[in-house]
């Protein structure tokens, strides 16, 4: 029931959102139906369709992942954005240099490489100053996404990491780092089977962690009450700086993901804002591991969903953004069904009284 | 929130993307053209800007042609963008940018039967994909004796004598770097011992700090600022402005932005190459691989020269073009720092 | 040598303003007890709006007091989420600022096309301060800024009396700290975060509007570039109060404009625009150490009746 | 006499509990009106019903004859009705005479902070409750609190004033002081109800009392001629044993040794001065004193939440001075902290995650990292049946418990892990008689297994009932250390006002 009710009110407060988002776009004089329409059918309307909203859902999952974590020990990591770029930095760097390893284990690396980036973006700086200072960890983590990006740009924009010649990108990854997308369907999405499968070993292992590890409660004992936590002899600062070294790390992961799966060199218009998105994936999700691949999903095929809504409808992206904001916030108020619902049970209960009385 | 109320009386004057093409002729094969712009967007007052007036000029000067845009939200929508008007059996497919180079090509390969043109990309050896370079340093030379000229000899009111232009540039990307170039080698052509200060904001859509940048040029002494920014460009013009300084324009004329401010503009014929292109696909002319667009077939250049400088800036700057023209000035792409 | 050149403070403050006047809005809504994120949908909102109207009345007042309003009712939906409904008041925010720059963007191109909006839009007046703008060095400063930074500048120091020194200050704290306490003393908590909310709205719209008919005459789609989110940090850095926010705002506007005056000796721009990042954390760690926020900010409070 | 309030078969329900369900009160004016009840019998419940803060379900409430209607504490305010609560309504970041005022502030537009200040002052020293009306709350200790919000109700010259719990955290002279108002405030013909679990203190302020028991007002009789066996009795529906039986000492070596310990509290006060001490196998030692000497410092120190400036604390003869609080607590130290919401619980774990709080990380619970969830729950549901936890179900987050079941989950989790050292700081804070009989017999039972016990509490009815040896502490010393069966409530008064005394043969 409990479980029925927790699937059902999102849906129902999106649906609302829907609603209203029709309205809107009847006013701008646009036919909404036609618009919802080629919003469903370019999420869904073809194999091609949905693999490029699973392209799109992957890295705000992996993300999503890492800052649940954050979240639930009590920590807003609001600059996933940041250590996604140095994951996908720190990915390409070693995907071009080292290419005399073989193909499995130059994978591995780099992406255990972005993973090392990711995390020690987060823990280093604002990990040990939230915890030794007490700064706090919205300044921080956002301070340090804007300089990630500014580092990375900086790299190839005529730092070390410019490939030769007049386009500021990195050289491409060694093909053997790539991921191989192994049939045509896939790398028309861009899709790698090979991501998938890290993007579904990465939300069992942020729910294990979470739930089943002496650490994950440590964390969550942090996240909930840091004073009881700390009497109970819990390390209220190692907590601090892991919690946020985890979050860098699944956003590392993802950049590694994402360089080796889908973009293969570092290039300017790497940026997508992932790291924002993934924000309110994990909080839609109550930062909760399975949460976030629904929540992920959704926000992979709204993005999907809203290019093909301009191609087919003419209505612009920005219309998307329009109906996101909406129902991020309509989700938000889902509470607001049951209130509805009870205030009108009581209602009409008064009602049935009245004449009794 | 509010926006519902007033919007709603936007739907009287939208002046978006038509969709319904024009049939009032019957002559040319009806043809449908899609343009992906990238993350910039429509609204970048740059090439992607450039080349939907380009497409919106074809669809009302050219018959039955069909035109559909898509903004692209991230980089990871280049792909499925052109993918989707390549299936859909549009002609012609226009990719804005030389980010989305290794998405044109990844699909051109799939969609053989589709045209392709990427604006500000050399792609060669794929017989359904043109590429449109721009020699913008060009214009950027020409513009860059304009300012050298009035810099050098005081033509202007309220010139100063430190002898300083500011750029106020983007990104330190190639399309931006290559005007600036450009506009140093010319003005340092006619003012060899002015200065050039080269900023860059690291934003293309933020015009406070673009005015901002631009507003520390000035204290610096520079009196002509030469923004290469997009949006963020504006604001630098508009603080040229009010500081009673010049401005030089990018990409169009945009003297209308600060008629009197905006002495001239580098101007890159974005719009040209769209619309010769999907001429060409329409009359079956295409052409794939490198298409300049440089001094010589007007692809670049400058916009009228404001009517209050004399004459002899007109001639320097024949001059300069006559130079290059014959390849007795090489104009260099990169930066000076 | 550059501290000496008086640009840098013209820009330190002209920086400041647009970052000071959402973060002092944010501190309204916090000390209340809503946490805020929403300051850069409604920066754009009112941006937008202000040109908007500016275009459409001929008048720039106009503009902002239409930016004002529609700020205000923007703020008005967060706090009705926040407060009646009691939802996360994260992900309103966030919602918003998805919501606001798609709305902003979509009307600009709707409205007024892909080539922006009109180029004679009027903007609010700039002016210098007689007498102070003689002044050498500090005189630079006051020469011909927008009458909406001296508004600005003003409000600033109005808001800290206000939350500081009146009664009605004094119970919108006590509602951000412990709203169940303010109730038994017959405080009405939904009241007065209403209004620390839309006075958040009000103060970021004005932040809005000061970058798009203040400086400028005009609104390009996401012009605020962030600036809402890094006021978020400046209001905490500024310790929840209108001067600290203001402190911070002035810090960040120093150091941003450092980066810039340093700009044109070979160093790539890239590595210069860190420097107000870094300075952010370095002052956070070395100066200002531990900011706790209001104690019941972000808990709703619902009175169980 | 005229009745000035009514409450007439009033129902409170929540989710699931019938917190109220048929309570009938008449309070006259001039009386003081008791009300006594197990924890949980719905006595807050009441007086909130009646403050406005809840709506009832069904009832009647009269105030002077008149039904009244409160949607919100603003009504109830204005029809003159003053409340202390039990549980603090402070502004910990507002400064005492602010909390004070709040709602009620002297000035205008502008805040007159001074004025403000000065009107608390005049209170404070006409009520005998001294307290520096510009200082922080958040930086007072808890008993300074208490007075604060009686100030509150004061400032507001009620018609009629509920008082629930204030003698919590009094000291006796303050309690004394509080009494002496009261009377006085009867004499004005202001009937105050008075809620305390304390027998003596209902016996001697009230003159009528009123029981509840299960969300139902059992009987209310007239103070003169009841016994405390006999309320407790009414209370708690059985025989209650009021005096926990120990049998003699025997105490063996020393378990903690403490050397000169000096402790500086989070705000760098200097609170513990050199303290000396031994708490041996087999023995409860009390330390008796007034609040904010240092005591629950000195707790903290030992348990490690708080680090020692010198000195030296040993364990079983080992030195655990510089140990984290998570090796001190595998090496034996169990706690039970005086904020029992704030330090003890994760109020929204449920009740099997608290009560592995502690030892999550040793087998049967966890294993290399990953837990055992299993094991947890298995020893849950025997400690809930052992400690009597209601409602018996480890599903349930801590929060939904009562609070003296929420102390029953701390206890029995500290207890549970045979600990060498038990500190039990203020165990039985705001308990009713029958659970504080159930701690008592865990703490003697403990102590009669041969653990140390280490009780700190400001209740010295406590002290005196369990300790085996009292250590009295002003000021950040031990002033004295007397045998349990010696001390009297007078001598350790006297001490707790930094008289030394020799030290006993103890
Ligand atoms: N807001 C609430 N929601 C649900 N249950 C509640 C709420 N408040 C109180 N209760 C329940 O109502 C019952 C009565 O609680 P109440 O606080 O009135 O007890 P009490 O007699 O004051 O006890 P104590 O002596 O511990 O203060 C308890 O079982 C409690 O758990
Ligand atoms: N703000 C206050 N208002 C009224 N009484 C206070 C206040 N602060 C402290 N007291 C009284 O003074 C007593 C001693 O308190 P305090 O904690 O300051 O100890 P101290 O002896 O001054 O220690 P230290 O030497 O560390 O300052 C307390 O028990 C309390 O009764
Ligand atoms: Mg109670
Ligand atoms: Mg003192």
């Amino acid at each position: 029931m409990k479980a029925l009710r927790s699937i059902l009110l999102p849906v129902a407060a999106s649906l609302v959102a829907i609603v209203i988002g029709a309205i809107l776009v009847a006013a701008l004089g646009y036919h909404p139906l036609s618009v919802y329409a080629s919003l469903v059918s370019g999420a869904f309307g073809s194999p091609v369709n949905i693999g490029n909203t699973l392209t799109a859902s992957l890295p705000l999952i992996i993300i999503g992942l890492g800052i649940a974590i954050s979240f639930q020990s009590g920590l807003f990591n609001i600059g996933a954005d940041g250590q996604y770029w140095m994951g996908a930095t720190a990915a390409a760097w070693v995907g071009y240099h080292f290419t005399s390893l073989p193909g499995v284990l130059h994978m591995i690396l780099c992406l255990v490489a972005g993973m090392i980036a990711g995390a020690l973006w987060a823990a280093v700086i604002p990990g040990l100053t939230k915890a030794f200072v007490g700064a706090h960890e919205v300044i921080t983590t956002m301070m340090m996404s804007y300089i990630a990006i500014l580092f990375a740009r900086y790299l190839i924009e005529g730092g070390p990491m410019q490939q030769k010649g007049y386009i500021p990108q990195s050289p491409p990854i060694a093909p053997n780092t790539q991921f191989p997308y192994f049939a045509q369907g896939f790398q028309q999405a861009q899709l790698s089977p090979i991501s998938i499968v890290i993007t579904v070993i990465a939300v069992a292992a942020a729910w294990f962690l979470l739930y089943k590890t002496t650490l994950g409660f440590s964390l969550r004992s942090v996240g909930l009450n840091a004073r009881a936590a700390r009497y109970a002899g819990i390390g209220v600062k190692s907590s601090i700086v892991t919690a946020l070294g985890l979050s860098g790390l699944f956003a590392g992961l993802a950049g590694s993901v994402q360089m080796l799966g889908v973009d293969h060199q570092l290039l300017d218009g790497f940026s997508s804002n992932y790291g924002y998105t993934a924000i309110v994936v994990a909080l839609l999700a109550r930062n909760n591991p399975i949460g976030v691949v629904i929540a992920g999903l959704f926000f992979g095929a709204l993005t999907t969903g809203g290019q093909n809504m301009q191609i087919a409808s003419n209505v612009p992206a920005s219309l998307t953004d329009v109906l996101t904001g909406l129902i991020i916030f309509f989700v938000g108020c889902e509470r607001i069904i049951p209130q509805v619902i009870g205030w009108y049970r009581r209602r009409r209960s008064l009602r049935a009284q009245t004449p009794a009385s | 929130g509010c926006g519902t109320n007033n919007s709603s009386s936007g739907t009287t004057n939208t002046s978006n993307s038509g969709g319904t093409g024009n049939t009032t002729s019957t002559s040319g094969k009806t043809i449908k053209v899609g343009l992906v712009t990238d993350t910039g967007g429509l609204n970048d007052n740059s090439f992607n800007h450039l080349a939907y007036v380009g497409m919106q000029e074809a669809q009302k000067d050219l018959p039955n042609i069909q035109t559909s845009v898509v903004q692209s939200q991230s980089e990871s929508d280049y792909v499925p963008n052109l993918s989707h008007f390549a299936q859909d059996g549009y002609n012609l497919v226009i990719a804005v940018g030389y980010l989305m180079a290794d998405a044109v090509q990844q699909v051109a390969r799939e969609y053989p039967k589709t045209h392709f043109l990427i604006i500000d990309d050399s792609i060669t050896g794929i017989p359904n994909v043109a590429s449109a370079i721009f020699q913008s340093q060009q214009a950027g030379y020409l513009a860059g004796v304009v300012a050298g000229m009035v810099q050098k000899n005081h033509l202007l009111k309220n010139i100063n004598s430190h002898n300083t232009v500011g750029v106020v540039g983007g990104q330190e990307i190639p399309p931006v770097d290559t005007y600036i170039a450009g506009f140093q080698q010319g003005f340092h052509s006619v003012d060899p011992t002015g200065k050039v200060i080269v900023e860059y904001t690291n934003s293309f859509n933020d015009e406070a700090a673009g005015s901002q940048y631009a507003q520390n040029e000035i204290s610096q002494g520079a009196d002509i600022i030469f923004p290469v920014a997009g949006g963020t460009g504006i604001g630098s013009i508009k603080a040229a402005q009010s500081a009673k300084v010049y401005a030089v324009g990018v990409d169009t004329d945009q003297s209308y932005l600060a008629p009197g401010t905006v002495i001239t503009s580098a101007i890159k014929r974005v719009d040209t190459s769209v619309f010769d292109t999907i001429k060409a696909v329409q009359d079956g002319t295409f052409k794939s691989g490198v298409n300049n667009f440089d001094l010589s077939n007007n692809g670049v250049g400058i916009a009228p020269i404001i009517s209050s400088l004399p004459k002899s800036v007109t001639d320097a700057v024949n001059q300069a073009k006559q130079e290059i023209l014959s390849g007795k000035i090489q104009v260099s792409t990169t930066v000076q720092k | 040598m550059i501290f000496s050149n008086p640009e840098i403070w013209a820009l330190t403050l002209s920086m400041a303003i647009p970052l000071a006047l959402p973060a002092v809005g944010g501190t309204f809504s916090e000390r209340t007890g809503v946490v805020n994120i929403a300051m850069e949908g409604i920066m754009l909102i009112g941006a937008f709006f202000g040109v908007a109207f500016s275009y459409w009345t001929g008048s720039a007042w106009i503009g902002l007091l239409a930016a004002i309003i529609c700020g205000a009712l923007t703020a008005l939906a967060l706090a009705w989420g926040a407060i009646h409904v009691s939802a996360d008041q994260t992900v309103l925010g966030m919602g918003i600022n998805v919501f606001a720059a798609g709305l902003t963007t979509f009307l600009l191109n709707t409205l007024f096309g892909y080539s922006g909006t009109p180029v004679n839009t009027p903007k609010l007046p700039s002016f210098s301060i007689p007498g102070l703008d003689a002044i050498p060095y500090i005189g630079i400063i006051f020469r011909n800024q927008s009458v909406l930074m001296y508004i600005g500048i003003v409000l600033v120091f109005l808001a800290h009396w206000f939350l500081f020194s009146t009664r009605i200050g004094l119970r919108m704290r006590s509602v951000g700290e412990n709203p169940l306490a303010a109730d038994t003393l017959g405080i009405p908590v939904w009241r007065l975060r209403y209004f620390g909310v839309v006075l958040s709205g009000v103060f970021s719209a004005i932040g809005g509007a000061y970058l798009s008919i203040g400086v400028l005459n005009g609104f390009t789609s996401n012009m605020t570039s962030g600036r809402g989110y890094i006021a978020l940090a400046a209001m905490i850095f500024g310790k929840w109060t209108p001067l600290g926010s203001f402190g911070a705002a002035l810090i960040f506007g120093f150091s941003t404009a450092l980066g810039i005056v340093l700009q044109g000796h070979g160093v790539s721009s890239n590595i210069l625009q860190m420097i107000p990042y870094a300075l952010t954390i370095l002052a956070l760690t070395g100066l200002i150490g531990r900011s706790t926020p209001p104690a019941a900010d972000g808990i709703p409070y619902e009175p169980r009746r | 006499m005229e009745n000035v309030l009514e409450v007439i078969d009033l129902k409170k329900w929540f989710p699931g509990v019938k917190a109220n369900d048929g309570v009938n009160l008449s309070v006259r004016s001039g009386e003081v009106h008791a009300i006594l009840g197990e924890n949980g019998a719905g006595k807050s419940t009441l007086m909130k019903v009646i403050y406005g803060l809840l709506e009832p379900t069904a009832g009647e409430i009269r105030l002077f004859g008149e039904p009244v209607h409160f949607r919100s504490p603003r009504d109830a305010i204005r029809a003159g009705i003053g409340m202390v609560h039990q549980h603090f309504m402070l502004i910990p970041a507002f400064t005492v005479a602010e909390n004070v005022v709040l709602g009620d502030e002297p000035g205008g537009v502008r805040f007159r902070r001074r004025e403000a200040s000065r009107l608390v002052r005049q209170l404070s020293e006409r009520y005998g409750l001294a307290v520096d009306p510009d200082a922080k709350v958040g930086d007072l200790t808890v008993g300074l609190q208490q007075r604060v919000e009686i100030l509150k109700a004061f400032y507001r010259k009620a018609r009629v004033l509920i008082l629930d719990e204030p003698t919590a955290l009094l000291t006796p002279q303050e309690t004394r002081e509080l009494f002496r108002i009261i009377r006085a405030l009867k004499e004005d013909g202001v009937p105050v109800i008075f809620i305390s679990h304390k027998l003596d203190e209902v016996l001697e302020v009230s003159d009528r009392v009123t029981v509840m028991r299960q969300g139902k007002t059992v009987e209310t009789l007239e103070t003169k001629g009841a016994t405390p066996q006999m309320l407790a009795n009414l209370m708690v529906g059985r025989e209650v044993v009021l005096r926990v039986e120990k049998p003699p000492l025997q105490a063996g070596e020393p378990v903690l040794q403490v050397r000169d310990l000096r402790v500086r509290s989070a705000d760098r006060h200097e609170r513990v001065k050199g303290v000396n001490l031994e708490v041996r196998r087999g023995e409860i030692l009390g330390i008796a004193g007034i609040d904010g000497n240092g005591q629950f410092e000195f707790a903290d120190a030992i348990a490690g939440l708080l680090r020692a400036e010198s000195g030296e604390i040993r364990l079983e003869g080992r030195d655990i001075t510089h140990l984290s609080p998570a090796r001190r607590t595998e090496l034996g130290i169990a706690y039970v902290p005086q904020d029992r919401q704030l330090d003890g619980l994760v109020l929204s774990f449920d009740l099997a995650d608290n009560l592995i709080l502690r030892d999550f990380r040793r087998p049967p619970f966890s294993r290399r990292g990953i837990l055992n969830r299993r094991a947890a729950e298995s020893q849950a549901e025997q400690l809930i049946q052992t400690f009597d936890v209601r409602p018996p179900d480890f599903r349930r987050r801590a929060s939904e418990l009562s609070g003296g079941n929420q102390q029953k989950v701390i206890l029995a989790r500290e207890v549970s892990r045979d600990p060498v050292l038990l500190i039990a700081a203020q165990p039985t804070r705001g308990l009713d008689v029958g659970a504080i009989e159930g701690v008592h017999r865990q703490l003697v039972r403990l102590r009669n297994e041969g653990r140390a016990v280490l009780l700190i509490s400001l209740e010295l009815d406590e002290i005196l009932s369990l300790s085996d040896r009292i250590a009295v502490m002003h000021n950040g010393d031990i002033v004295g250390i007397v045998r349990g069966e010696e001390a009297t409530r007078e001598m350790l008064g006297l001490m707790m006002t930094g008289q030394r005394r020799k030290e006993g043969t103890a």
